[in-house]
């Protein structure tokens, strides 16, 4: 039993460990297809090592506080967290992490931990800019929020479970068995959402670099932004996974989750090379708007 | 223009009219009329633009010579009014109730010649400077060499030769007695 | 209306004896010893191929680096980008002048800047007042007030030299040669005794600015 | 003529120079200022220094003079040959004597040459020819360094 | 009273937040901030996301060009000028040039005027190509500075090649210009027109037919007609409150006259309005310097006879030349007192007005977050305002 | 806002299947502009390191330093431009000023180092990569900040002047010399080139400003003979001219004759600097040419009493005698000496040392004597026939007109030589209604003469006969004897026989020319006359020139074979004066500018020497 459970935690180590990498490749070569966009050739794929390694190497470091210091492990924590409870590959004991120990709640609640400790966090650096990010963040969070609530429940009761893995494998049989034509207005909304959870264009107004550079991250440097970016990875990776089991009939090998998670992210890159970004108090009215009013169709549908 | 130019000296005992150009000229005002003669001129002369407001240091005169440049964009004119004010205690009217950027003009005259302006807001504040402990840097006894010398160091190892005075060594030394 | 005019806010460093005004860090910096041997070699690669530049364009510079950072030139390829906090980044380019007003602030985000930190000077300006040298608002060495690394010679140097001046940068890394901080930190004395000699006014708010 | 030893010529030789020393002198004998006197010693003493060295030639038995003649700048064949030995010589008078008595020389040791039938004989008259042209050519260039400026 | 017919708010006349209360935060936008044009700062006092109260600092960029010029030589602030503005040297040395020939009475030759129209037409491309990567990169659009900034290295090029700088020029000399065209350049320009015009149409469609750029520009920093000539605005930002304002048409200097265009006229006055003017006179500009190089003389000299620049003497006298830059009102007060030195310079950049009063002005109620597309759009160079 | 807006900027993806914008290597794949202004390159060579890119240069950026292999000389100071690059702005003003045109930019533009002391160097003179550069910035074609043309002298009409002694160049007015004036850079290269050093940019800075009375005084200071100068100087100051390295050099010498005409002789006195008290010494001056009375006047200046000995009736010396009046009006050169003999100084005129007074006597009379007789005696051709009566010499022909004697020319005339006497005798004899033959040895490029004077001399309709060699004289067939004379010359061709020496002529076989002329003017050179010294004297000559010290101070004759030997030269008998020569007595150069040069070291040499004996 206890070997059991060594093996599981070792298991989870390693899918942990690939889906970071796979997290930094992913936004190594998403730079560059934007740089292609921009007309340049962008960074190196694998930069954002680099960059870590770089921060790690830093020789001194300041601090601001307790808090200041957990912010970033709070929101590591939430990374993994979030992915911990999540089956990265349907059918895989590699990858299938404590999924079956949490459900879609717990994985929502780790969403929300990891910004929530980071807000605490970067409130803490003294920076108005810090404050000002936090704010935006946790405000634009809000709106989000509810489309992407509002979809959870219509999945949710679509499928009458809070299992992930059984909301995986309630889509398997053929992609036309995916949440995504079965409940094409969740996945609207939804993804609507991810973008605005993912901080690209439109929704960036959380680190907006030209109005309050860099917004909460703007105190952290050394190991602790290290953290962060490794954070990035791990979180970004998550919710892709989290995504393509909702909604995509999840993976049933690792070349299929490859795939799937990096169109669902590119999808960030494709709106946000188009557009400016929002004001916070705009993102917020575009959230409630639409994707609300969507959200809560799909969910009648679901009921229905 | 000279209806403008003699209607200024009847009112406002202008003198120095000089036609620079078609469309500009300039004109000389004691330094007391300046509000009512810009107000005057923006109101019923139509010079209704201020293009910027400038002091020029006349040392040996003794004044700095403000000029105030307006331009009228209907007859596509534009006009330098001056007038002298005494170097030492210098101050003059304020025009930030006339146009907006004014007092900008102003706070950096009171910076840069140390022109007062009362009234002007923030006047008394830093302009473009910080901690200047030095004479108002725009006068003409302010010497911003000597005081770049003396503040800032410079990369030394630099020595240069006049040619005259090399080949006068080089040459023929014996000339020099 | 005068008297409407808002009241300054209190600043970190008011009310503090001069000598203490004049130190921006709440302690002296310290030297940092370098890490041994493969280590430091592998942490030295890893800092030349990310190098972040503080986006603060304290001069005539700053206008070359917009090319440089955009399509033509595309410096992210070689691992460059700008970064908009000094907590961040690693790379200070002094971008030609620099008048006392922005000397304060260049002093103030070097030392923000997390170790190492490099510093690259661009231009006549920075290395012997270029041709602001009898301007009462220049400063002509920057050497004196910061250590510097690289300089690029040209008014203003073209984007390639820019670049050419960061893959210099790159191999002085790498070789262990960019050693400012620990120089900022063994000189400070003397770095903040010339700094004092110039900046009159050390009044300024506790974060950015 | 016809000159079959080493010795035999440079007797010769050395005789013509004795008699250019006594040209100088004579000349001096004539001349008037100070000027005149200064000029006429050191071209006496110059000839008095060729005596030396062929003298010196012929003690040590072997002809060590350059075979190669100076450029002739066709001076001395176009000046007035008349004679100039007078009380009131100018620096041109003396010159243009110099350069005559310098270019009678070396025709005569060209002709020498030319009638020489001992191959050795031959050569020490080239070669005598070559220094006096040599010569020649010391005094054509101060001619015209100094006398035909203008022209 | 007509005085009365201009309302007048007194530019002290301010909200004066309690800053201990805790209601209110006060923030330094800049000096080292990507949101601010160059190197200046606004003082800002937010509650909230919204701004009550805004100070523009200046003098970081102060190097005491007017003290300078007065030590040296006219000849020598030939060089100096350019640097006032660097984004756009051009305009400084065209009026300083101009300055200098009316004062000293030199006629420049027809083709200098030519070539000095073309470069500063050019200029304004360039200059213009840099305002719009800023106005989108303050958004948050990073696709277009990407593009934009190499388009104007394009025209940066065009320059390198007639001039042999990038960004300093120093070809507008006094008397003239400092050469003539090389051989194919204008075939050169005519297709980096070309290209330029093809990008600006991609940036068109992707920037000014853009919701979210549209929803952030739109109603953002009104200026009402009347602040006009309150305010002593110019250019474009003039412009787009429906004054037809231009000094290219007003004073006809140089060879406007012969070209053939009219200043483009908004109506709106927001920030989207200014930046959809702009784009206008970028299509006008390109069409300029077509027509340049079409009535171009081929031949002829290019430079008027000067004193010796070592002892130029300047006889007595003083004078104003304005030019139309792309910020508005671009100028250079000139005094000779019959010296080798001028007597006094001084320059009147048009952000003078704009990043200080104005900006004070509009920034107020506006939202933290548009502060920077604010300031972009008003288009200020910092430099020229303490030069 | 409709439906566009949101489908519009998806267009941003186009871009992504388009090529890229980007330069793969920037560093390698984009060379500066053909113009571009990179770094600095310097044609070492070329330049004369008159530091007017220093003058010019805002920023200090320039400093003129000595270069390793460059050598001060004549026209090239030695130095070369050093360019800080930590100053520099790559306004390129320095090579458009650049009058020489050696300074220009290569399209080079990377230099990085992180030793910021590096940025310094002397370009053409420390190697760099980028020396050579073909590409890079130089100044356009037809533009310069310097003017390259001087201002036109106005000058008579050559016919007209040909039938007059009327001076031919008739002066700038103010208007033109302050034009011409101000082509002046100031870097004063000039100054080692004059044989007096004059303050050249001194002067000439004076005429920029208008301020005659300091350019007068400024003049006085080196040459008190500044009309004399300001028309016929050799101006080998134009010569090493800054502004001549690429165009007309700066008219030195007619802007100061503007200065000395300017001024009234009335006024001289109040701005010139007056005479120190008495000494009690008196100084004794043999001829009054240039040299004689500078010497005087410098003497007098310093308070010592001063008498000149003239042969001739008229003060002057070859300034009078030896070049004719429409280059040098009388009344001009009577101003110049008309001010030194106000000072005091007395001028012996028709004495001549030597046979009125022996030159023993005034070494007794004087404390110091000054030897400046020149060179009065003409070389003769030396061809057979030339005391042929129709042969005549040239200084003797200039001197004749002079003095105003009938020349008696005759209709035709071959003048012989290409100095400035054959010039003068050539234009004297066409003044006399002579058609002129000049007769020359070699090429025109050769002719020593002022270049200005033979192209006058030309324009006047003298016809210039190159590479003839004089054969013979001999009368003319069927004239009358001793009236015509028959001039033999043979045509030449220029020879290379040495290398680095210049071509000698040499006859071509057969092409023998026979011209007869009413007159021969022989003008190949002058000699001195020094029969005065005897050699009492014990006065050091060597090949006919005194042999003077470093002050012109004449060696005493070591003890000749006359004089008991073994005496030191310094236990001579020197009781009597010390003796003093300069001018074309003792320097090569022959004109009036060295003689007068001479005249003003001689006397300070003289004054220091007084003193010396005195304490």
């Amino acid at each position: 039993m206890i070997a059991d459970i060594f093996v599981r935690i070792g298991y989870a180590a390693i899918s942990l460990f690939i889906l970071t990498n796979y997290g930094l490749l992913l936004i190594g070569s998403m730079a560059r297809i934007s740089a292609k966009v921009q007309g340049r050739v962008g960074q190196p794929v694998w930069q954002p090592y680099i960059d870590i390694i770089k921060s790690i190497a830093k020789r001194n470091s300041i601090g601001h506080g307790v808090m200041f210091y957990l912010g970033p492990v709070f929101r590591l924590a939430g990374g993994i967290g979030t992915y911990m409870f999540i089956p990265a590959v349907f059918g895989s004991v590699l990858f299938r992490n404590f999924s079956d120990s949490g459900d879609l709640l717990l994985v929502m609640y780790f969403i929300f931990f990891g910004q929530l400790g980071m807000a605490l966090g970067a409130s803490e650096g003294g920076h108005p800019y810090s404050a000002l990010g936090v704010s935006r963040g946790l405000a634009q969070m809000t709106a989000f929020e509810v489309p992407f609530a509002l979809s959870v429940i219509a999945v949710v009761i679509q499928y009458g479970t809070l299992d992930i893995t059984a909301i995986v494998a309630a889509q398997q049989g053929g992609f036309l068995n995916w949440t995504l034509f079965t409940n094409p207005l969740a996945v609207l909304a939804a993804m609507i959402a991810f973008l605005g959870m993912s901080g690209h264009n439109p929704f960036s107004v959380v680190l907006a670099p030209q109005e309050i550079p860099i917004g909460p991250p703007t105190e952290y440097h050394s190991n602790l932004l290290g953290m962060l970016q490794t954070n990035r990875a791990v979180f970004n990776g998550a919710k892709l996974v989290l995504y393509m089991n909702l909604f995509f009939g999840g993976a049933t090998n690792i070349v299929i989750m490859v795939i799937k998670t990096f169109l669902i992210y590119f999808i960030n890159i494709f709106v946000g090379q188009a557009f400016p970004r929002f004001r916070t108090d705009q993102s917020i009215r575009f959230f409630l708007g639409v994707p609300t009013v969507v959200g809560i169709i799909s969910v009648i549908i679901a009921v229905l | 223009m000279n209806e403008l130019a003699e209607r200024l000296a009847r009112r406002y005992d202008a003198e120095g009219w000089h036609e620079q150009r078609k469309d500009l000229a300039s004109i000389s005002i004691p330094a007391l009329r300046v509000r009512d003669v810009l107000a005057w001129l923006r109101d019923e002369e139509g010079y209704k633009h201020l293009s910027f407001i400038t002091a020029i240091d006349n040392i040996e005169r003794g004044v700095f010579t403000l000029t105030y440049t307006v331009r009228n964009h209907d007859t596509k004119h534009s006009l330098m009014v001056h007038a002298d004010i005494i170097r030492e205690n210098p101050v003059v009217d304020s025009v930030h109730l006339l146009w907006e950027q004014a007092w900008t003009y102003q706070r950096e005259l009171k910076e840069w010649f140390g022109i007062d302006c009362p009234g002007s807001p923030r006047k008394d504040e830093e302009f473009v400077l910080e901690g200047w402990d030095q004479l108002p840097m725009m006068r003409r006894d302010f010497d911003s060499l000597a005081y770049s010398n003396a503040t800032y160091a410079e990369r030394p190892g630099r020595v240069t030769h006049d040619p005259a005075a090399y080949m006068k060594a080089q040459l023929y030394p014996e000339a020099d007695q | 209306m005068s008297s409407k005019k808002i009241e300054m806010a209190p600043l970190a460093n008011e009310g503090l004896p001069l000598e203490e005004r004049a130190l921006f860090c709440d302690v002296p910096p310290r030297e940092y010893e370098p890490a041994r041997g493969v280590i430091e070699d592998f942490y030295n690669w890893a800092r030349s191929q990310s190098l972040w530049i503080l986006g603060f364009g304290t001069g005539c510079g700053a206008i070359e680096l917009r090319p440089l950072m955009t399509s033509r030139f595309d410096m992210y390829r070689f691992g460059i980008q700008p970064r908009a906090t000094p907590r961040q980044s690693s790379v200070f380019v002094i971008g030609g002048y620099a008048s006392v007003k922005t000397l304060k602030r260049i002093v103030r985000s070097y030392e923000q800047m997390m170790g190492p930190k490099f510093v690259v000077a661009l231009g006549s300006c920075t290395i012997n007042g270029g041709m602001y040298w009898d301007s009462y608002n220049t400063i002509k060495r920057i050497d004196q007030y910061i250590p510097v690394d690289t300089y690029i010679t040209g008014c203003m140097p073209r984007p390639e030299a820019l670049l050419a001046g960061f893959q210099e940068l790159k191999k002085i890394i790498r070789a262990g040669r960019a050693e400012g901080q620990n120089l900022y930190a063994r000189n400070f004395e003397w770095y903040k005794e010339n700094q004092k000699k110039v900046i009159k006014d050390w009044n300024m708010p506790d974060y950015n600015w | 003529m016809d000159f079959s030893t080493f010795d035999e010529a440079l007797d010769l030789a050395i005789g013509r120079e004795a008699a250019a020393v006594q040209f100088y002198t004579d000349l001096l004998a004539l001349a008037s200022f100070a000027a005149q006197k200064s000029v006429l010693e050191e071209f006496r003493a110059m000839e008095t220094g060729h005596v030396t060295m062929l003298t010196n030639i012929r003690m040590r038995g072997r002809i060590e003079l350059s075979a190669t003649a100076a450029v002739d700048l066709a001076l001395a064949r176009r000046l007035d040959a008349e004679d100039k030995a007078t009380a009131v010589m100018s620096f041109q008078d003396i010159l243009v004597s110099a350069i005559k008595k310098e270019e009678r020389a070396g025709d005569l040791y060209a002709d020498l040459a030319a009638a020489a039938s001992v191959p050795e004989v031959k050569e020490i008259f080239q070669r005598l020819a070559a220094e006096e042209s040599r010569h020649r050519r010391y005094f054509e260039e101060l001619y015209e360094s100094e006398i035909s400026r203008d022209n | 009273m007509k005085r009365d017919r201009m309302p007048y708010i007194p530019p002290a006349e301010r909200a004066t937040p309690d800053l201990d209360s805790g209601k209110y935060l006060l923030m330094w936008q800049g000096p080292q901030h990507p949101g601010i044009t160059g190197n200046m700062s606004l003082r800002l006092v937010i509650e909230g996301d919204t701004v009550v109260d805004c100070e523009t600092h200046v003098g970081y960029l102060h190097r005491g060009f007017e003290k300078l010029m007065e030590r040296r030589s006219w000849m020598q602030n030939f060089p100096l000028v350019c640097r006032i503005a660097v984004p756009e040297p051009d305009f400084n040395e065209y009026c300083y040039a101009a300055a200098l020939e009316e004062l000293s009475g030199i006629q420049i030759p027809e083709k200098a005027v030519w070539l000095r129209t073309f470069s500063l037409e050019l200029m304004r491309l360039a200059s213009y190509l840099m305002w719009i990567g800023g106005q989108a990169g303050s958004f948050g659009h990073g696709t277009i500075i990407q593009w934009s900034a190499t388009m104007r290295d394009y025209v940066l090029d065009l320059f390198e090649e007639l001039t042999g700088g990038r960004i300093y020029h120093m070809y507008i000399i006094p008397g003239g210009v400092r050469g003539d065209v090389p051989a194919g350049y204008f075939k050169h320009v005519l297709e980096v027109m070309d290209t330029v015009q093809k990008n600006l149409d991609d940036i068109e469609l992707v920037m000014y037919h853009n919701a979210v750029f549209k929803l952030r520009a739109e109603g953002l920093g009104y200026i009402p007609p009347d602040w006009i000539d309150r305010y002593g605005i110019t250019g474009p930002n003039a412009r787009a409150a429906g004054i037809k304002r231009d000094l290219r048409k007003d004073l006809g200097y140089l060879a406007y006259p012969q070209l053939e265009f009219q200043p483009v006229v908004g109506s709106k006055s927001d920030a989207f309005e200014r930046a959809r003017l702009r784009l206008q006179e970028m299509y006008q500009c390109i069409d300029l310097i077509r027509q340049c190089i079409d009535l171009m003389p081929k031949e002829g000299p290019f430079r008027a006879k000067t004193p010796n620049p070592l002892y130029w003497k300047v006889p007595a006298g003083e004078t104003y030349v304005a030019a139309e830059c792309t910020r508005g009102e671009y100028g250079f007060y000139v005094v000779s007192d019959g010296s080798e030195k001028p007597r006094r310079v001084a320059v009147r950049g048009p952000s003078y007005t704009h990043a200080v009063s104005v900006m004070e002005r509009l920034v107020r109620g506006v939202n933290i977050a548009d502060v920077a597309g604010l300031m972009v759009s008003l288009h200020t160079y910092p430099p020229e305002i303490e030069r | 806002m409709d439906i566009k807006d949101f489908i519009a900027p998806f267009a941003v993806w186009k871009r992504a299947f388009e090529k890229p914008f980007t330069v793969k290597k920037p560093i390698d794949e984009r060379p500066g502009a053909p113009r571009y202004r990179g770094f600095h390159i310097n044609d070492a060579q070329k330049c004369i390191g008159c530091g007017t890119c220093e003058a010019i240069c805002m920023n200090k950026a320039i400093d003129l330093v000595p270069a390793a292999g460059y050598a001060a000389k004549e026209g090239d100071s030695g130095l070369r431009p050093r360019v800080d690059y930590g100053r520099c702005c790559w306004c390129a003003l320095c090579v458009d000023v650049c009058p020489s045109g050696s300074l220009g930019m290569s399209n080079e533009y990377v230099w990085i180092d992180s030793d910021p002391e590096v940025f310094r160097y002397t370009p053409g003179v420390e190697a760099k990569p980028w020396d050579g550069s073909p590409l890079g910035y130089r100044r356009a074609e037809g533009y310069r900040l310097l003017e390259e043309q001087r201002v036109e002298m106005p000058e008579l009409d050559y016919k007209e002047a040909v039938q007059t002694f009327l001076e031919l160049v008739r002066g700038y007015s103010r208007q033109q010399a302050e034009k011409e004036a101000d082509r002046c850079v100031s870097c004063g290269v000039c100054i080692a080139s004059c044989p007096a050093h004059m303050d050249i940019p001194g002067y000439i800075n004076a005429v920029r400003e208008g301020d005659m009375q300091n350019g007068l005084r400024l003049l006085y200071e080196t040459n008190p003979f500044p009309e004399a100068c300001g028309r016929i100087c050799t101006h080998r100051c134009e010569e090493a001219c800054a502004i001549g390295t690429g165009g007309d050099p700066v008219a030195i010498r007619w802007l100061k004759r503007y200065i000395a005409d300017q001024v009234e002789l009335a006024d001289y006195g109040k701005v010139l600097p007056r005479a120190e008290a008495d000494s009690g010494k008196k100084i004794a001056v043999v001829g009054a040419g240039p040299g004689g009375l500078s010497a005087a006047y410098y003497l007098a200046l310093l308070g010592h009493s001063v008498t000149v000995f003239e042969k001739d009736s008229e003060a002057g010396g070859m300034l009078r005698y030896g070049i004719p009046e429409y280059r040098l009006p009388y009344p001009a050169l009577d101003k110049d000496i008309g001010y030194i003999e106000s000072l005091g100084v007395k001028i012996e005129r028709g004495t001549a040392v030597g046979s009125a007074v022996a030159l023993a006597e005034l070494r007794s009379r004087f404390d110091a004597v000054y030897l400046s007789t020149g060179l009065p005696a003409a070389y003769s051709l030396e061809v057979p026939g030339d005391k042929h009566p129709r042969v005549l010499d040239g200084v003797a022909v200039l001197a004749a007109a002079t003095r105003g004697e009938p020349l008696g020319l005759g209709k035709r005339v071959a003048v012989v030589g290409g100095g400035n006497v054959a010039m003068d005798a050539a234009r004297t004899a066409l003044r006399n209604g002579a058609a002129v033959d000049i007769l020359y040895r070699r090429r025109k490029e050769d002719m020593p003469a002022d270049p200005d004077e033979i192209r006058e001399a030309i324009a006047e309709g003298a016809s210039l006969v190159e590479k003839a060699i004089p054969l013979e004289v001999r009368d003319a067939a069927g004239a009358i004897a001793g009236k015509q004379a028959l001039f033999v010359w043979n045509e030449a061709r220029m020879v290379q026989k040495e290398d680095g020496k210049r071509p000698v002529p040499e006859a071509i076989p057969g092409a023998v020319h026979e011209d007869p002329y009413d007159s021969i003017i022989a003008a190949i050179g002058q000699g001195p006359d020094l029969s005065f010294i005897g050699e009492a004297d014990r006065l050091e000559l060597r090949r006919f020139k005194p042999v003077v010290d470093g002050f012109g101070r004449i060696a005493e004759a070591a003890a000749g074979a006359a004089a008991e030997p073994g005496a030191p030269a310094s236990a001579s008998p020197s009781k009597a004066a010390a003796v003093f020569a300069g001018g074309d007595l003792v320097n090569d150069r022959k004109d009036a500018i060295s003689a007068i040069a001479d005249g003003h070291h001689a006397a300070q040499g003289i004054d220091r020497w007084l003193d010396r004996k005195g304490s």
